[in-house]
């Protein structure tokens, strides 16, 4: 229940006449915060954030900025819930908006009965259900600076959702005490002006009450966040990269942690450099990885493919962003799978995983970093741009479920009690294990050249065709290692859905939303997208009529390479699609599902 | 004693200028007692880039024009080794080039060689960065590297070589090892090294080499000095060699080395203990501060 | 018929007993010369090929050279034939050795006829069937100069061959006329002593005589040139490019040729800066290509689909070698194409064209130059070493079947006659006409940002999907105007055979093989590579019970690509590999079809 | 009069420096009456990279890092165009090095702008090449791009100005598009262009900056002089502007800029006739030559 369009108070001046209603209880609200770059809307964000996890309630921001630095429209969204949902809420409670604009972009987002908050200090919302007050100006006013619109917008926020108004002060101080006693004085006040004025609309005072939640544990991180720390834990100690949205922050949380460890960051020149810097550290024993997103990524197709022939284990986070070219810098989109299942000219193996939440982020970076020296060869983690950068609440991270194995890298002593030691012996079974450069006792060879057991160049056409499959077998030999997708939905259900990254949040919501209508579905999430995991994909795929491979590209990227890998299950492929730069709201995948489901009925 | 990859048979044509770098770098190693697994050769791609097989000490054939970011990587993971990247003119001046100018900033303690031949001698003979007006066609002016290396305020030890000479060279990479090992930073030698096979100069540079050492106002911590220098002698249809930079002892860490900046204690990734048992403490603080 | 081995005259001495028998003649003669880099063996073999071709026979040379430039095993193959092949045969006939290392790497080459001519001055042959001269030794006494031991030997295979005493040295004439009177001299000097002393060896003379051809009209080229010619008569009138093996003579013959028609050819300081100045060149509406292999290839993956979404016009050559990373730079693979086909981060279109003889890149490189101006996208050329390098008889090019269309490019007049000039205005169709940049009246925004149709930067979603279906369309409105294979064998046949590039001449000559033991095949040769050409493959497969992909590849590249596009055909698909560096003799190629066959017969 | 692309509204913060070189490349081409279909623009990535969007003449926007390529591709190809390439220091002096370096030695008659904010600006601030040491963590020493152009043996024009002072910067923007137009080679300008947002150093540059042409001793036609003259310069802690390089009218061919070597009668690929028609006889001599 909400107030009619009609009823609602468009501008304090209107409002005095509304009734009083009971307080509608919110167990999934969202909240979008718009305006120009600069407007502040990602502190109000996270202020509001900040206080629905206090409230115990399952939390995932998103944003939506320009690649420019300050100006343009920028917006970002909080979703707070009692259940856990990593993914943006298709139709939004709230919006702050600080002008025009930031309706109008926003109105295809908005909820029948939302309402829009505004700053009145420079225009009358056109939108039915407002309510405007000029922060700008009692801010201004008030505090001499009207930057402090946002928090006093906050401020009416707190009142118009019922906050408890200790707590709505705690959040303020916690997230200004480090900015200086004049800051959080200042913020302090503004949340005073917003609620005061707030406050004086009897209709605006509790509209919303907040459900309470039982999520008090998690903790909130970014995928990019996550992925910098499970690098740490997992032994990680070199990191060469280049700035490039959405992957920079990795490196920014690296250059924070590693050097507590006799850890390196460099910031290379460009991206061959990094990807190269990354291979020579690795050919010391380091563990080693670099992140970027595509124009990067292409940048570094060479160099993957060295270390994929050369058998040095590194480790590459890519970050997708909207492509090719430059692209959307800041936009979402998962479309460098193929590009990265295909990479490079010539053949070598490499593994693709790819986490499915923040939280998956973490320990698929422990695996990653395991399975790159282990097997010799480039792993690539593939992020996607909301993975990357929208926080979400996940548990703590377990440092028991973390393991550091290394049973490819000889030590000292036991180089020492070899006959021979060759870098490339072939085997029938993995990788030969290899001595790091430096190992007392034995000099290596490490070569991008075709090369014979020794490391030494070789045209000869029988070593050639060994080194092939000695470097190719990798892919069998490896399967059982390679990490599991996870299932979730109903076993018996006959219509299946895959995708991997951040479509996960989606996707599980989208299978709520079935649910309820009748229609049960299972989700399988891949967490190993190359080599194709027949083992697990061809039971699923057995069990169900028809897949929905649902991915953020324009070819169905993750479907053709399942096609290409497992002709036989083609007819039962079908794909869900979205190219646009915005992510999946659950009914842009429940809708095709519905659709097929019903017709495929008739 | 282990068997482990050891020395190929040389490829390159007979007289080749690289000869005289093989054998100075191997004199200069075994001068300074490095143990052969200490040390590392990263090779370039090309004729000269296939030093790496011919020598013994750990070999990398990186990439073409991607050897000092390998070589930097290298040490900075384990700042212990002694790492030398050693390829041609047209892998480090032409798609090297970026990583030719960063090295000089980065200031990581690992010797360069370039063997330049201004040419490329592996892909059959074109025209390099270095090429005169007129080889095979070139019209564009050759670059000069000395100059350039003086152009980066940077501590780096820099020289340049003539393969018709190996006892100065010889000298020279002693002391651009000994400067390496002593981590005081980045050391570029260029070495005039023929291609007997499509450009041979070795009559024509003999003649025309000149030692800058040797110069009136010769000051090797002086760069715009020896910049004009440099300048004037190439004026003179001469080409200077000898040590055109030779950094003073640095007296503030600012001027240290990149592996020290970084790696204060010396221990580096590669030789860091990332067994979880030993790291669990630090780890539980840096999750804690997560969130 | 040939001398059984015991009774082989193995060296000059031996050979007086040896009775005389008629001589074979030879419609089909392979020829292998051996020897260290400097052994001059290329030279023979050009004085074998031209001696050949004045006969009217089809000629084909190849080489097996390292990455080195003097010393190490070299060797270089010629054969002659009445039918065109455009393949090594099989077994080599006669091999000309300089040294056993030479005996030792042709030995499984060789016919177990085959003939042993070497150079006795350093050591005596390990091969049952040899005959020695000491040519070094014989050319060093009478000439001061043991060099011209190769011309000596060419003397004495025109005697075991019985070849035309004034043609034979007419061919000398043409060789060597441009070197000087003494080269030439000598040269003719060295062909008597050679003829000279195998004239005393009874056996030696006219063991083998030569069949009569009636090509006679036909150029002998290499795919590298004919690429070169094929851009000039293109158009094509810039160049940037960087030396790489198999790829270096595109940019060479362009150095030569193109300075006469106002064209520039630029060698980049790499490959990044190559295909960024080709871009930019083809911006101001030049025919603009660069050519490559596979490392410099991967480096221009961030540019190509910069040219995608940019909407430029640009020709790419990928000299295909064995990959990755440096890998064998002289060798021959066909490994680019997974690659390519999926080729950067984000996804654009682009054609994949592929020639399957030297005659076809003449052609196919005009197509490529007409369809990468008309649809405003880069074009990939896939070519691989052994199209690139080795030298074939071709008919002369013919000027009647090139045209120049350029329906996509706006003069000053058509600009002036617009109300709107939008250079990717969206269409139903095709590319949007471009003005190229310099046209009076109008200027342009060239980006490789997401844009609207005037250029400018834009992150609206549905400008966003509109785009990506305006781009992406391309690929299904040039379907009609993208080469078509070319067919080969009986159109009744139920076997297939499918292949691109070099393949084509062992594939021609395997399915001869193959008819003459009754089984009849059919060739697809594939010229259009991307988009997979459903319209072509799809009757091709319906039409075959199975299709044989030949390829030099491990991973099935065609193979998968076809899968992926066309996965219903999966199960009548099977891989004929090879990935040893070599290239496919037609046995290799017959032996797994005539298995096959009987297999299923049985 | 056709519609076509016309410039967007300004997207950089206000207060950039980059308002003051977008003003003065404005004004220069005003003054010197180019038709805006006859300049190019070609912008790299980066807050600055997106001034070709604010400018009434054609814009390319390149890949970042490759706007020299592109820009030279350009002019090759019609040599009458006006071509400036304008980006940032990490577009220019990172990933963009190796090119920075070439076009100095391919000498073709474009402009090119770098605006030096010592930052990255678009992606918020990290340090750049031209960092100071201490700047976000920087390590490095500062890259210093005039002192590097001055190590090329290069016909070209060199300067370096400061968008707070537009009216040098006006004048030099125009002398380097006349040198261009006279078809005398490359000119390459530094504006020191501050970013308001992460790095603003107005005040401080405002007061170090001094005009090098000022100093005894000037000599904008002897590279080592003005080397000198700027070492000195920056050692005592201010930073020189000015032009730096002013090379002296050509007196023979091989000091022509790359354009007129490789293209004498001026056409180029983009004027050339191409149909089939008009070259059939030279095209038929071309393959008769072939085989
Ligand atoms: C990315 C890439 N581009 C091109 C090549 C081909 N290539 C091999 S060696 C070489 C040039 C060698 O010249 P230089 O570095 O001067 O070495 P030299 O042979 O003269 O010693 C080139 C261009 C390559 N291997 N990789
Ligand atoms: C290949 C590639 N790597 C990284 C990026 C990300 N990126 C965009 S702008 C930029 C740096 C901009 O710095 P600068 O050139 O100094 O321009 P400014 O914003 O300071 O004007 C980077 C690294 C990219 N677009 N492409
Ligand atoms: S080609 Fe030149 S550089 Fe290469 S090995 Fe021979 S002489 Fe040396
Ligand atoms: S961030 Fe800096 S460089 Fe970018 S527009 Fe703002 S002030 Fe200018
Ligand atoms: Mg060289
Ligand atoms: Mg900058």
């Amino acid at each position: 229940m909400s107030i009619p369009a009609s009823q609602a108070p468009a501008h304090p001046a209107d409002t005095e006449s509304a009734q009083r209603r009971p307080p509608k209880e919110l167990a999934d609200v969202s909240v979008i915060v718009g305006g120009q770059g600069g407007d502040g809307t990602l502190t109000v964000v996270d202020l509001l954030g900040r206080y629905f996890r206090k409230r115990g309630l399952y939390v995932y921001t998103s944003r939506n900025t320009l690649s420019r630095i300050r100006g343009g429209h920028a917006d970002a969204n909080v979703r707070a819930c009692r259940d856990p949902r990593a993914a943006i809420k298709a139709k939004a409670d709230l919006l702050l908006a600080f002008d025009q604009e930031a309706i109008d972009v926003a109105r295809p987002e908005l909820d029948a009965d939302a309402l829009v908050l505004y700053d009145s200090t420079s225009f009358k919302a056109d939108f039915p259900n407002a309510l405007g007050f000029p922060f700008a100006t009692l801010a201004g006013g008030q505090l001499g600076q009207p930057i402090y619109k946002n928090t006093a917008a906050y401020g009416a926020i707190t009142v118009l959702m019922g906050f408890d108004d200790a707590v709505a002060r705690q959040v303020i101080e916690e997230r200004f005490k480090r900015r200086g006693a004049e800051a959080l004085d200042k913020n302090l006040k503004a949340l005073e002006i917003g609620r005061h004025v707030t406050l004086e609309v009897p209709s605006a005072v509790n509209r919303w009450t907040l459900a309470e939640g039982d999520a008090h544990e998690l903790i909130l991180t970014t995928g990019n966040q996550a992925t910098a720390l499970g690098f740490v834990v997992g032994g990680g100690r070199f990191f060469a990269g280049y700035p490039i949205t959405p992957a920079t922050e990795i490196m920014e949380y690296l250059m924070r942690y590693l050097p507590n460890y006799h850890g390196v960051v460099r910031q290379g020149e460009d991206e061959l450099a990094s990807i190269n810097m990354v291979i020579g550290a690795a050919t010391t024993g380091a563990r080693a990885m670099t992140s970027t997103s595509g124009p990067g990524l292409s940048l570094m197709t060479e160099g993957i493919g060295h270390a994929g022939t050369a058998e040095v284990g590194v480790l590459i986070a890519d970050c997708q962003r909207v492509g090719p070219s430059t692209g959307q810098p800041t936009r979402h989109e998962q479309s460098d799978l193929a590009h990265l299942a295909h990479l490079g000219h010539g053949e070598f193996p490499k593994f693709i995983l790819s986490p499915g939440s923040a939280e998956d982020c973490f320990y698929l970076t422990v695996d990653a970093l395991n399975l790159a020296e282990k097997w010799r060869l480039p792993v690539i983690l593939l992020l996607d741009q909301a993975l990357c950068q929208n926080a979400s609440t996940v548990p703590a991270f377990d440092l028991t479920r973390v393991k550091v194995e290394r049973p490819s890298v000889l030590s000292a002593e036991q180089v020492a009690k070899l006959d021979t030691y060759k870098q490339y012996a072939f085997t029938t079974h993995g990788p030969a294990p290899f001595a790091p450069l430096g190992t007392p006792g034995v000099t290596s060879q490490i070569t991008g050249n075709e090369h014979d057991e020794w490391g030494h160049v070789s045209v000869n056409p029988v070593n050639r065709h060994k080194m092939m499959e000695q470097r190719m077998g990798k892919l069998l030999w490896a399967r059982d290692e390679l990490p599991r997708p996870r299932y979730f939905g109903q076993k018996e259900a006959r219509v299946g859905l895959v995708g991997y990254g951040s479509t996960s949040g989606p996707i599980l919501e989208a299978m709520d939303l079935l649910d309820t209508e009748g229609i049960v579905t299972k989700y399988l999430q891949a967490r190993t997208l190359f080599p194709v995991q027949q083992e697990t994909l061809g039971p699923f795929l057995d069990s169900v009529d028809y897949a929905f491979i649902v991915e953020h590209n324009y070819t169905g990227q993750l479907a053709r390479l399942i096609r290409e890998e497992m002709p036989q299950y083609h007819s039962k492929l079908r794909s869900i699609l979205k190219y646009d730069g915005y992510s999946f709201r659950a009914p842009d995948i429940a809708a095709p599902i519905r659709e097929a489901v019903h017709g495929s009925k008739r | 004693m282990v068997q482990s990859a050891k020395p190929t048979a040389n490829t390159w044509c007979p007289g080749c200028g690289d000869f005289g770098v093989l054998a100075a770098a191997k004199k200069a190693i075994l001068d300074l007692k490095i143990p052969p697994h200490e040390a590392v050769l990263v090779g370039g791609i090309g004729c000269s880039g296939g030093i790496h097989n011919f020598i013994d000490i750990n070999g990398v054939h990186a990439l073409h024009g991607r050897l000092l970011a390998q070589a930097i990587g290298l040490k900075l993971a384990n700042p212990q080794l002694t790492v030398i990247a050693a390829g041609g003119d047209g892998d480090g001046y032409a798609i090297g080039m970026g990583h030719f100018m960063h090295a000089f900033k980065k200031n990581a303690s690992i010797l360069y060689i370039v063997m330049n031949n201004e040419t490329y001698g592996l892909t059959k003979g074109q025209a390099s960065p270095t090429s005169r007006l007129g080889f095979e066609g070139n019209i564009e002016v050759p670059f000069d590297a000395i100059l350039t290396a003086l152009s980066i305020p940077s501590g780096a030890f820099v020289a340049r070589t003539f393969s018709g000479d190996p006892k100065t060279m010889t000298a020279v990479l002693s002391e651009a090892l000994q400067f390496n090992r002593d981590h005081r930073g980045y050391a570029f030698v260029e070495d005039l090294s023929p291609c007997v096979t499509y450009n041979d100069t070795f009559k024509e540079w003999r003649e025309k080499i000149v030692n800058i050492e040797k110069l009136p106002g010769y000051d090797p911590t002086d760069r715009s000095a020896v910049f004009r220098l440099c300048s004037e002698t190439m004026r003179a249809g001469k080409i200077p060699v000898g040590v055109m930079h030779r950094p003073p002892k640095p007296t503030d860490e600012s001027s240290n080395p990149l592996e020290l900046k970084l790696l204060p204690d010396n221990i580096g990734p590669a030789r860091a203990d990332i067994g979880l048992e030993h790291n669990l403490a630090a780890y539980r603080t840096l999750l804690a501060s997560a969130g």
